[in-house]
């Protein structure tokens, strides 16, 4: 059973995706511990220590992604679950902007994945996946 | 905490409570003068102020149009709004306030406004109003010649609105529902609710002095599949509270569900009942006015379906003949879009809303039926609101938050149960497949369930929560009603 | 040239003539053999033959769109028809043929194809099918996976039909009125129905073999405030005329006008009287369906704008429930569409239809009068051609438009007397405000007169012919009804 | 009094534009000789040199104004009215081009003055008017 943490960083309040995205994992058999909307740095942390998650999946939908995530990386090092996956998704950056650029900025501040707005849930559970694969995890898929 | 009940504040418990409010963040220090705040506002040209333009456009018939928009800097805030005008020819202009002072998190908007100044772009969702203090806000409604609004997401919003108002901003966005249900996770309803009265005694004494600051409760709450008898109910909540501490003027909003006919309808009751409860309660002298937001969900990416999405909104718009339209961009489903996107959202509304303005008022059978029973659904939740709260209307919204008869769909807040389950009926329209508690009979229930197995039928699968996620998404991949898998068109295509 | 009558002709007649029409270019020899096209007829999938794709719609309720495009070279063509049906998701294709052709001036299209070929880059507004030969056709038809039509405006199509349907084309456009008022100055219009009774012959030769072509007769005319009788009565007359000839696949089509309810009751009206017709008279065997064109006049050259005309025409045509919609593209204003600027025009009418499609038809007291009204018209002016034919609605249709009894307004045909004058009334709907010799009755004539009054007084100036020049400027200034100078909104600026 | 031709030249059949300058010049005090659509370069010259026209206004709204208005400025010198006024409007070529790029070609070819899509008459009679003052002609305006 591998379990996640979910949850809408900084004071992002855009809450339809997390909801949408707690089911999709759950689904796919994924033991999801979802922290809602508005979730600190502190709080994902916590959470990922007591659940003992293999990934943090963090959406940032109204552009402060930047500013909220800064320093992450470094804090989950520090709280001893360095090599947690982070996965981050949304709409990342103020404005439409190039996603490559976006996905270059994010994967040097230590971010896993890196997903362009309006994905579908099954990009990130295959991602995941695969992901967990590559690190000797393999997830029972349930029948669906 | 005061105790709250539906009932006019003494200017001395605003006054009271203002020294704490300004200490805020510095710049509240800005504003301690109100007399030099409502003299300001007294020199405002007549053609700038919200509530006359709302005042001249409605028994005209015409539908006046508003973007969203801001940003963090001054000077690009101004030169943004000024295009917005100019190009785009929006009547009505506003002023997005940024995520962080909506959570009252004046260090965080100043860190961000730093990085902005820094980086010479934005990096900042809105305009730090509080952070940039009165001066600024000055500087911008001067800039422009159309009337402009705050317009935020914010529970807490008293620093803001002292500020923005003795800025120079002629209407103010929220309400103690509506900017916390879709907007908070845990700020107790009751403090939001007294904060807001907060702000509307603080419009109310403006009005004492002769100065109308328009007041909109923000209507489409989660913007996603919201019951029309949900978001009408809270729209005349917030309506009569604001009302009661001597709010003049006021526009109800409505956001489009996506069925024509449930939006004419649900505009056109909201702005009957409203009005008739306006009048009921004493408060006829009340200008109402009524507020159309194009699609508030999920918006394709691709920019030519956006514009569709964009005009079918104005159609709805313009039949329902609301006061005045907010308008999306092109660019919505992928961030806060460029001037230029804004403009073009601007000028494909205007040109709907122009090719259809002289035609016939739609009325049909099914507009008839929708208004009947959004009525009636908003009736029974409004009474059983009074009968919590024992005849007070404040104290009832509270109460009927807690035991879920009133409830908002998909609210990150912690304060509403989150058991209203919305869907989509065969033809599109709202209804409601989870009820949870909310205040309605079981005939009306009834009538929901009747719609929901008619699409179960058609479709050929039965009513379940993956209906709701597949409707969720289907506007964004390019349809109303979302099908199974099976019944897709390929329009939808997954993005990379 | 023998005398027009409404009769079949036999088959004798046609392949005694056609010697002469292959003649027409040294494209004409590759067609000699007419069991060769049948037989290549005969192989196209089913999915590619536009009849079936009408005949699996139409019942379906769906709404299938179709762009126009058409380009000079063969392969610029074929890149430009599977980018429409991949991206653009089209559900039917075109390919639109350049001027030259259409006026069999096949000289001056060989000087196009080129400098074309010289260039890189089409010099010709259409694909050149008669130049280019059977062999190119081919190659075009096979290189897509659905259906597509030639669509043109060629008085004398014999040559062109008879390439074209060798070439695997399963729809062709046109009809001996529709394709010579509103696209030449002097062809007779005699002339040109005994030309295109030759190409409804020829469809209906294959027929006999089993192989169905799509017929449409050009709704919109000169697409520019066409009333809708009078459109609807000249599809109608060619409708019948091609029954008659043996054709068993027709589509009658419609240009949008603007007001709401005239463009749904006007096409129910041509679909209901049509079929009615065609039924009595002994073509009930027709597979009858209906295209709507988004807005036919000129356009906004601000594409956002462009966008929202787009989307209004397709509402009215999801309202009016079409079988197919023609799409415009953002870029109308200015010239030939890009390949992309038209496969935004498609996916935003794809948009504004899915989101459409499941809600309930729209059923309105205004749609109903205009419904009345309209096929009132449309029988009258029918009954007229009829009289004047002494029952033959070919020979009637030539006097008609002699004696005026029948007229095209705005037409830059001499074969018209372009007496007919149309105007808005005060919602936006097209009446006449000057009739000619239109075989109307006086009841109509006051009903119309009425209705521009009402509008008259609304604008507090008379009814003259400045009302009519601002309603043709007005779609592309961004509006429906054009206003008095003094009246106009600042949106319609002046090109620089 | 000054005379002008108006036209549609080539195969081109659109004619709304057409009725509608034919009324504005006409209206603006300019003696009209609508040929309307579909004029061969032939019938303009004629039509100038019977009615003694200053100017020739051709509209091209189909895209094939380059194939059709080729070599008209040699033939009104051939045929002695050299300096007749040559203007164009319409849709000149076939798809959007950069104006400024389709305003030299058809100046190369001779034409006074070139105007983009969509203009309303008064931008072509204004024009007409500078040109004749600039020749020594005023017209006189009509009340309107
Ligand atoms: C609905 C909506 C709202 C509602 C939210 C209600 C609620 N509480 O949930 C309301 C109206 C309240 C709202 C408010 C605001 N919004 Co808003 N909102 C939207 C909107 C229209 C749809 C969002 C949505 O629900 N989508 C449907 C769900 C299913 O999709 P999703 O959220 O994108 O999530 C999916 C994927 O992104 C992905 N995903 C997301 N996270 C992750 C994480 C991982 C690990 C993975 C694998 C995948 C993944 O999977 C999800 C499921 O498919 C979007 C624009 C759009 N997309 O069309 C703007 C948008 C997100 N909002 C925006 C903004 C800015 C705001 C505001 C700040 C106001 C403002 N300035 O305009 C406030 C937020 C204040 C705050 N405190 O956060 C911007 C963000 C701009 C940017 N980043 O540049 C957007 C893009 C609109 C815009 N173009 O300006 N909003
Ligand atoms: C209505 C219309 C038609 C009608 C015309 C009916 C008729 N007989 O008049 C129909 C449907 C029949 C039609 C047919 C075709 N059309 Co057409 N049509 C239009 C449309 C939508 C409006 C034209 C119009 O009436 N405008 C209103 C009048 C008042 O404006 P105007 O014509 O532009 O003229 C004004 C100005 O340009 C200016 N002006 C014009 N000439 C001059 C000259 C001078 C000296 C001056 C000073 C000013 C001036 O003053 C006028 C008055 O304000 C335009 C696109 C648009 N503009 O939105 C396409 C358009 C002109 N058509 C076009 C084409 C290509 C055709 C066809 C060849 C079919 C095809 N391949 O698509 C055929 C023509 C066949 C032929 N033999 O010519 C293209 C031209 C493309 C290009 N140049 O790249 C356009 C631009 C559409 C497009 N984007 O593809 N069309």
């Amino acid at each position: 059973m591998v379990n996640v943490v979910l949850g809408v960083i900084g004071t992002d309040c855009h809450a339809v995706g997390n909801k949408i995205l707690e089911i999709a994992f759950r689904d796919a058999g994924f033991i999801v511990h979802n922290l809602g909307v508005m979730v600190s740095q502190e709080e994902f942390i916590a959470a990922a220590i007591e659940t003992n998650a293999e990934a943090l999946l963090i959406s940032s939908l109204c552009g402060h992604a930047e500013i909220d995530c800064r320093g992450l990386r470094e804090r989950c090092i520090e709280a001893g679950i360095g090599d947690i996956l982070l996965y981050l998704g949304g709409n990342l950056t103020v404005g439409e902007s190039d996603f490559a650029e976006v996905k270059q900025k994010f994967t040097d501040m230590g971010f896993d994945r890196i997903f362009p707005p309006g994905i579908m849930p099954e990009d990130g559970i295959d991602a995941l996946r695969a992901d967990l694969r590559g690190r000797g995890l393999e997830l029972e898929i349930p029948d669906v | 905490m005061s105790t709250l009940s539906n009932t006019r504040w003494p200017a001395a418990r605003l006054l009271a409570s203002r020294p704490e409010v300004l200490d805020g963040w510095k710049t509240g220090r800005q504003v301690e003068d109100l007399e030099e705040a409502i003299a300001y506002q007294a020199a405002i040209p007549q053609a700038k102020r919200f509530s006359i333009a709302l005042r001249v456009a409605d028994p005209a018939g015409e539908t006046l149009v508003q973007p969203r928009a801001g940003v963090c800097l001054v000077k690009e805030h101004i030169n943004l709004l000024q295009a917005l005008e100019q190009e785009g020819q929006a009547d009505l202009l506003p002023t997005t306030i940024d995520s962080y002072t909506r959570h009252n998190r004046y260090a965080d908007a100043q860190a961000g406004i730093e990085e902005s100044t820094h980086s010479g772009h934005s990096h900042l969702n809105g305009f730090p109003a509080v952070n940039l203090g009165v001066h600024a806000c000055r500087m911008v409604t001067e800039a422009v010649e159309r009337p402009i609004e705050v317009r935020h997401g914010t529970p807490d919003a008293r620093l803001l609105a002292e500020i923005t108002l003795a800025g120079g901003f002629t209407a103010f966005e929220g309400g103690g529902i509506s900017y916390n249900i879709p907007y908070a996770k845990s700020v107790p309803l009751e403090r939001s609710l007294l904060h807001w009265q907060y702000v509307d005694r603080l419009v109310g004494l403006y009005a004492e002095q002769g100065i109308e600051i328009n007041r909109e409760p923000f209507g489409p709450l989660t913007g996603t599949m919201v019951p029309p008898c949900i978001s009408n109910v809270v729209a005349i909540i917030e309506a009569l509270l604001a009302a009661e501490q001597g709010v003049t003027s006021i526009t109800v909003g409505y956001g489009q569900c996506g069925n024509l006919y449930q939006d004419v309808a649900a505009l056109c009751s909201l702005r009957q009942l409203c009005g008739e409860l306006l009048e009921s309660r004493g408060h006829g002298a009340v200008h109402l006015s009524t507020v159309f937001h194009q699609w508030m969900g999920g918006f394709p990416p691709d920019e030519a379906q956006a514009f569709g999405v964009i005009s079918w909104g104005t159609v709805a718009a313009a039949f329902s003949g609301a006061t005045k339209i907010i308008s999306k961009s092109p660019q919505e489903a992928l961030g806060v879009p460029t001037a230029e996107a804004n403009i073009r959202g601007l000028r494909c509304t205007r040109q709907v809303l122009s090719m259809f303005k002289e035609q016939q008022p739609l009325a049909t059978l099914e507009i008839d039926r929708e208004h009947d029973l959004i009525t009636l659904e908003t009736r029974q939740l409004l009474n059983a609101v009074e009968r919590l709260g024992a005849g007070d209307l404040a104290v009832g919204t509270v109460r009927a938050f807690q035991s879920g008869a009133l409830d908002v769909p998909f609210a990150p807040s912690r304060e509403a149960r989150g058991a209203v389950i919305p869907v989509r009926d065969l033809h599109g329209a709202i209804r409601i497949l989870e009820f949870g508690n909310l205040a309605v009979d079981s005939e009306i229930k009834a009538i929901h369930r009747a719609f929901l197995e008619e699409r179960a039928q058609a479709e050929g699968r039965a009513v379940t929560f993956q209906m709701v996620t597949d409707d969720i998404y289907a506007v964004s991949k390019g349809r109303l009603v979302g099908k199974p898998r099976s019944q897709r068109s390929t329009m939808g295509r997954r993005m990379p």
